[in-house]
């Protein structure tokens, strides 16, 4: 019954953080997700990843939510997407329900066909029996590293600074307008620059903007 | 065994001369024009000479064999009686071509991109009728496809080369997904690439996979040697320099699809309504190209349509089953094609234009030429003693023997068009009064006739359409080895050809007909100007759309580009239009999964 | 083992799947479309969490979950990295910016 | 690694990713000490107070200075091929090699070498060719960082024997690939092309991490081999194939998930170009494969599933790339046309059992990397020569309107190229006549083994969709013929008479491309010991 009433409150959640219009609103309800995930997995004794997603799922995701939306300013939303809403719902509950169908409910006899529960303990299956992965995920997690600190690097100035943007017709703000909070955090060859974290820009996205171009 | 060896040794060396020699052109560079000019007419004349003597040599074993493994089979090459017949043209006219080039690009840029390809485009078709393996053939096949593709758009700075290249390529190739049906159909069921096993077991193969393989070979010649309904591609081939419109009409890329026919005809005869197929592909053919050819006024185009007439007669004849009068004459047309389309050459070189109401009396300023087109022309209508004469008699009379008595007629009357569109055509060029705005004289009022080293192309050729019909003899007996089977028509003597085509009322009927084409031209003024005029009036309107061909050729290319245009809107830009593509990709596949299984 | 809260739980990671995809759908702002990715990936920890249990490999479900969790985290910070350039070089984070290439 | 034999294997897959940091920290030391002594180049300069300064410089040629990251890339790389070597060997003489850390399997058998392959000698060629071609872009050391370790995973997936394993091996790809994208991101475009990259390749990964948690949930293992045994037809593990396809599929590049494919392969760098083109996309094909095949009992639909894929993709791909105008964009169209052949191939060999049909789609695999490889990369060189002018002058020289916009290579940029680029040209050309399926080269060969596959089944709906193929064999020929014209135009367009001339280090790669392309196409046996083995394990992994 609780487990009911955790995926219920998951799942609005979720919706909610859909149906946000503002960013930071957005993000909040993903950490609220990602909370009342950690229970429900808490729930299906999962008790290391529960600890796992409240921390890096509701915390340091958030974290970076907050971080980023400071850095790239709130931006008034479109409240319609590009797709006509019918067609959207459709394609998104459409393979929802043919997967339903093909594999709710869980019973007996599909699943569960006579596995005895794992005696190795979770650090046990992590580090040694998973090891492989943990191994490949240090590189995934080098890989990205390297591909944040390459995106977020300033680039050469040229003749394709300061040019319209070809699709809003905006003046694009050059680098050095841009240095933020980010920029610092990830490029150590800057990383002595005056940092002016945007706290207040979150209020006032607009105007952060304009502070950009000055 | 000495004989085998110098065989093999000849074989390789009829291909292989070729392309070491369109590697040598390209590697001596732009540059060295001299030098361009010396190593491509050696190696084509050498290569020429490989093939004719290889001629006494013909043989039916595979001399040539290559493991390439497996799904592939041997590379083999036989060096057959029809096999090296066939070499033999490509190599000779080819190299006659490549001396004309000589003189007729002296002036063109790029020099070598255009000698390495004629070369390479000879070497593929050498290689194509030497073949011993059906893939080995079909591989020579595109090869041809892809040269002739590249030479017809060699002034390629200029949209309408473009154009006729591309439609060259893609009409052949969509015939040759018919050889290729038809190979692979081979493989799958004879597990064997090689074609003397083809032919020897063709009669095991199930009939339906049989009438693939038929079928598929009938459309792949038709795209090949330009006969309805894929001929639209030969008149825009005509963007192309002259000596390569005669390397395509006479030496190489159309006598494939002849020779396919020919090659296989033992093992399709008989599967059922192929011969039908065959012949009507044929006189089609024949008919409606002989009336556009009449229409035309575009000097090449002309010749060009002729070629498509002559090769439906070749066809036609495969169709009845005279396999010896199909490649006679496609042995005494190669000769007088060539010789036409370098006439034409010199004469489109001189004045500038290929229009032909634009020339007329050009005979007195270049009598050299004169003579040897006319005499082109003649053996193309058909007049005694030159080769086109005996070869078409020949195909006639097989076709009055041997096949229904309404395409004979037809073809009869064809050579009666062919007549006159080759008297209207001389005339209009040589004779005739020079056209209003006639550019000939005031353009080169000096112009000579033609320089040297077209004098010794067109010489050769000029020889060859007196005497080569003095080989049908030996030509008997050489496309008999290695060839089994009865089809091929026994003709032992040239005596005997004679003999038999003198004998033959359908001669007589066939120089009459001739004759009244010639007349109808000679005495057009007298004719009731109505019935010319209103005759002519529907004729060409028929003719002006090609019989509808071309606007086919036109409504396929529109609808591909269409629907490709139409595509492209799906590729929207916008990250959720792309989700889109996730979403309902899934569920398709989930569907069906589900309802599948 | 009682089935009900497997069950459950399948409908949450199926729900979360609709919402995700829902969300990839129609959202236009590309910070949100990292956050939507979230809700993605919140499927399928939720997904491998219950496959574990159900196949009595708990800890194994665990240890791929966690796995996941940090991947993702990964991919989510590349992905906002590139949403911060986007806004510097086109001034929005607007999807529609972003349909230059198309045809 | 209790055994010998996989030794080799083993370090073919960890040199490459160990050598990553000391690339990275090499390029980086090299980078901080340029900025120490203003050595720079065209690149930032850190002054001590911290205030960016941006060297104006890059205008002009840079003077070469030697590249550690690239340097040391390269040998990394060069190393790799020894355990390759060896690899092999021990593949030819003793069979598949299993080895792997405690519950993970890997598995070096003749599909890992076939990919192993690919990599390997792509990003050999790619590090090579890219010297010029990222210079004065900021942070080259991260591109050949990323490039390596991009390798490395790569041969890691292709050996995973773990349907997580595999998961993480591929998404550690992606993650990887996601910046050498997007690396020229003071473009938009190239930002916009990474984003869609970033966020079709995680939605897809979700999709594979649900079918994951569905397998396991019902077979109780994660080991392919394991989940083969006892797999049976249940709707769940249908569901899980179909999640399986649609979420490899997305890097796959099947039809309707297609469409991040052309963004990315038109604004990546174009050694990143070849790789996606090549390697990347071959990679979710082999994944979808992998996993596929341990689904092998629960349907037999797989192949022909396989086969409609493939059909869509050929048709749809020749007719996207029959109206482009961008030389890139082209070839990328031109991948997604390739991709249905190596799909219809397998599928054929899956669906009916014939060994002529996974040999000829992994063939075809072989072959399509070699040529776009080399399509793509004789592209870059043109842009490299190019590209100065698309920005100072193109406006002047080619009146066109979109001279300030990003710039893509059109093909009519390439007017005459064959005059200034003789070399360039001649493999560009030939690499397209080759995908174009003209023999004797290495595209054709591969082609035919598939339609020999196809016909060999007997059935006439396969037949006739061999012939619906080779049919778009022809059509694509619309519009490779044009681009090979323009090559060999007459009259040279401004831009090519203006270009730079192309450094050796961008030729070598081009011409070693070309000659294998004659060479596999003028004798197929050259590579069968690669692909005999190969398309064997694939047929046996599903059963036939």
């Amino acid at each position: 019954m609780s487990s009911i009433l955790l995926v219920a409150g998951i799942l609005v959640c979720a919706v909610q953080a859909i149906r946000a219009t503002r960013l930071l609103v957005a993000a909040l309800w993903l950490a609220g997700t990602s909370g009342l995930l950690a229970i429900l997995l808490y729930m299906l004794g999962a008790h290391e990843v529960a600890v796992v997603e409240l921390s890096v799922g509701a915390g340091l995701v958030t974290v970076l939510f907050v971080f980023a939306i400071g850095i790239a300013g709130e931006e008034a939303m479109d409240a319609h997407g590009l797709l006509p809403t019918p067609l959207a719902t459709g394609l998104a509950i459409l393979p929802l329900l043919l997967l339903g169908w093909l594999i709710l409910p869980v019973n007996s006899t599909g699943y569960l066909a006579g596995f005895t529960a794992g005696t190795a303990d979770f650090s046990n299956v992590l580090w040694q029996q998973r090891g492989l992965d943990v191994l490949v995920q240090i590189v995934l997690i080098f890989a990205g590293v390297v591909a944040v600190l390459g995106l977020l690097a300033e680039v050469p100035a040229g003749a394709r600074e300061d040019k319209v943007s070809p699709a809003e017709g905006v003046r694009v703000p050059s680098n050095k307008d841009l240095l933020s909070g980010t920029t610092i955090l990830f490029a150590p060859e800057i990383r002595n620059q005056q940092a002016e974290i945007p706290g207040d820009h979150i209020a006032e996205p607009e105007q952060a903007v304009e502070e950009a171009h000055r | 065994m000495p004989s085998i060896d110098l065989t093999t040794i000849l074989t390789l060396l009829t291909v292989g001369f070729l392309w070491i020699g369109a590697v040598a052109v390209l590697w001596a560079g732009d540059g060295r024009r001299q030098m361009q000019n010396l190593l491509a007419a050696g190696f084509a004349v050498a290569a020429g000479l490989a093939a004719l003597g290889l001629l006494p040599l013909a043989t039916g074993q595979a001399v040539v064999r290559i493991a390439m493994g497996s799904f592939f089979g041997d590379f083999t090459f036989v060096p057959d009686g029809l096999g090296v017949f066939l070499a033999a043209v490509a190599t000779v006219v080819g190299s006659l071509a490549v001396i004309f080039s000589i003189d007729y690009m002296h002036e063109e840029a790029q020099l070598g991109r255009y000698y390495a390809l004629v070369l390479f485009f000879i070497g593929a078709m050498a290689g194509l009728v030497l073949a011993g393996n059906l893939l080995l053939l079909f591989l020579f096949w595109e090869m041809v496809a892809f040269c002739s593709y590249a030479l017809i758009s060699f002034h390629n700075d200029d949209p309408k080369a473009v154009a006729g290249g591309i439609k060259a390529l893609v009409i052949t190739q969509l015939g040759g997904l018919g050889l290729l049906a038809g190979v692979l159909t081979a493989y799958a069921t004879l597990g064997n690439y090689q074609v003397e096993y083809f032919l020897a077991n063709a009669h095991t193969v199930p009939p339906a996979a049989l009438a693939v393989i038929a079928f598929g070979f009938l459309i792949a010649a038709a795209a090949k040697s330009a006969q309805v309904p894929f001929h639209t591609w030969l008149p825009d081939a005509m963007e192309a320099p002259t000596p390569v419109s005669a390397l395509i009409h006479a030496a190489t890329m159309v006598n494939a699809g002849v020779y396919l026919l020919a090659r296989f005809y033992p093992a399709f005869a008989d599967v059922p309504g192929w011969r039908t197929a065959v012949m009507t592909v044929g006189v089609l053919s024949a008919l409606l190209a002989a009336g556009l050819a009449l229409m035309a006024t575009d000097l090449k185009r002309v010749l060009a349509y002729s070629t498509i007439s002559q090769l439906g007669y070749m066809v036609y004849a495969v169709g009845v089953g005279a396999i010896f009068a199909s490649q006679f004459h496609l042995l005494s047309h190669a000769v007088f094609k060539a010789l036409l389309f370098l006439g034409a050459g010199a004469v489109i070189h001189l004045v500038g234009t290929r229009d032909m109401q634009q020339m007329g009396g050009l005979g007195r300023q270049m009598p050299f030429v004169r003579n040897v087109f006319v005499i082109g022309a003649l053996a193309l209508a058909g007049i005694p003693i030159l080769n086109g004469f005996w070869s078409k008699e020949l195909i006639l009379e097989a076709g009055f023997a041997g096949g229904p008595f309404a395409a004979y007629v037809i073809m009869l009357a064809v050579a009666g068009l062919t007549a006159l569109y080759t008297f209207r055509t001389v005339w209009l060029v040589f004779f005739g009064p020079p056209g209003a705005d006639s550019p000939s004289r005031e353009r080169n009022p000096a112009a000579g006739d033609a320089p040297p080293a077209m004098r010794v192309a067109l010489g050769t050729l000029v020889l060859g359409t007196f005497v080569t019909w003095l080989l049908a003899g030996p030509f008997g007996n050489l496309l008999e080895i290695g060839i089994k089977g009865p089809a091929f028509g026994h003709v032992s003597s040239t005596l005997r050809v004679v003999e038999e085509v003198l004998a033959a009322p359908t001669t007589l009927i066939a120089l009459i007909v001739v004759s009244l084409g010639l007349a109808v031209w000679y005495w057009r003024a007298k004719l009731p100007a109505n019935a010319t005029a209103s005759g002519a009036a529907g004729f060409r309107a028929w003719f002006a759309r090609d019989g509808g061909f071309e606007g086919l050729n036109h409504a396929i290319a529109g609808l591909i580009q269409g629907s490709s245009e139409a595509l492209r809107t799906t590729q929207t830009g916008q990250l959720n239009w792309n989700i889109v593509g996730i979403a309902g990709g899934l569920a398709i596949v989930l569907a069906i999964l589900a309802l599948g299984a | 083992m009682n089935l009900a809260p497997l069950n459950v739980a399948l409908v949450g990671v199926l729900g979360l799947l609709g919402i995700g995809m829902y969300g990839l759908l129609m959202t236009r702002n590309l910070i949100k479309t990292v956050i939507v990715l979230q809700i993605l990936v919140k499927a399928a920890v939720l997904a491998l969490v219950m496959a574990g249990s159900a196949a009595g490999q708990i800890h194994l479900g665990q240890s791929l979950a966690l796995t996941v969790i940090v991947a993702d985290t990964i991919v989510a910070v590349v992905g906002l990295a590139l949403a911060i350039q986007v806004r510097r070089r086109c001034g929005t984070l607007d999807v529609q910016a972003l349909a230059t290439l198309r045809r | 690694m209790n055994e010998l034999t996989p030794l080799a294997a083993f370090w073919l897959i960890a040199i490459p990713l160990i050598s990553t940091p000391l690339i990275y920290l090499a390029g980086r030391l090299q980078v901080s000490l340029a900025a120490g002594t203003g050595m720079g180049g065209g690149r930032k300069l850190v002054t001590a107070n911290g205030q960016v300064v941006v060297a104006t410089t890059s205008a002009t040629p840079r003077t070469p200075a030697p590249d550690v990251a690239r340097w040391l890339g390269l040998m990394a790389l060069a190393a790799t091929w020894a355990p390759f070597i060896g690899a092999t060997r021990d593949l030819i003489a003793n069979g598949p090699a299993k080895f792997g850390l405690e519950s993970i399997a890997l598995r070096f058998d003749g599909l890992s070498l076939l990919l192993a392959l690919l990599a390997l000698g792509l990003g050999t060629l790619v590090m090579l060719f890219s010297g010029q071609g990222v210079s004065g872009a900021a942070g080259t050391e991260k591109y050949y960082t990323l490039l390596v370790a991009m390798v490395g995973l790569m041969i890691g997936l292709a050996c995973a024997g773990d349907i997580f394993n595999l998961w993480i091996w591929f998404e550690g790809m992606a993650v990887a690939s996601y910046l050498l994208v997007g690396f020229h991101h003071e473009e938009p475009a190239a930002l916009e092309a990474s984003v869609k990259y970033l966020v079709q390749s995680a939605a897809g990964s979700v999709l594979v991490l649900l079918s994951i948690a569905l397998i396991l949930a019902q077979t109780g293992t994660l080991n392919l081999e394991e989940i083969r045994n006892t797999a049976h037809t249940t709707p769940g593990l249908l569901a899980a194939g179909a999640l399986l396809m649609m979420g490899f599929g997305v890097k796959g590049a099947l039809v309707p998930l297609h469409t991040w494919l052309p963004d990315a392969h038109a604004q990546a760098p174009s050694g990143i170009s070849a790789m996606l083109s090549g390697v990347v996309v071959m990679a979710g094909i082999i994944a979808i494969l992998r996993s596929l095949a341990a689904l092998a009992g629960v349907t037999p639909s797989w192949g022909s599933l396989l086969i409609g894929f493939g059909v869509l993709n050929i048709a749809f791909g020749n007719l996207m790339a029959l109206r482009q105008t961008q030389v890139k964009r082209l070839l990328a169209y031109s991948t997604l046309s390739h991709i249905g052949y190596i799909l219809l191939g397998v599928g054929i060999g899956v669906a009916y059992g014939q060994p002529a049909g996974t040999q000829g789609g992994l063939f075809h695999m072989l072959t399509h990397g070699v040529m776009k490889g080399l399509a793509f990369l004789a592209a870059g060189a043109f842009l490299y020569g190019l590209q100065p002018l698309f920005e100072s002058d193109r406006g002047k020289l080619t009146q066109r309107s979109d001279a300030a916009h990003a710039s893509p290579l059109l093909i009519s940029d390439l007017a005459g190229a064959a005059q200034r680029y003789p070399l360039v040209a001649f493999t560009l050309s030939l690499a397209l006549l080759g995908l174009g399926g003209l023999p004797p080269l290495a595209g054709f060969m591969s082609k035919w083994q598939i339609f020999v596959a196809g016909f060999a089944t007997q059935n006439p709906v396969v037949g006739g969709l061999v012939i619906f193929a080779a049919l778009n064999s022809v059509l694509s020929l619309a519009y490779y013929m044009p681009l090979v014209n323009m090559l060999y135009r007459q009259a040279p367009s401004k831009l090519v008479e203006h270009g730079r001339a192309i450094p050796l280090t961008m030729l070598l790669p081009l011409g070693l491309l070309a000659v294998t392309i004659v060479a596999i196409g003028i004798w197929p046996g050259l590579v069968y010991w690669l692909i005999e083995p190969a398309g064997r394990v694939l047929l046996a992994s599903f059963g036939g």
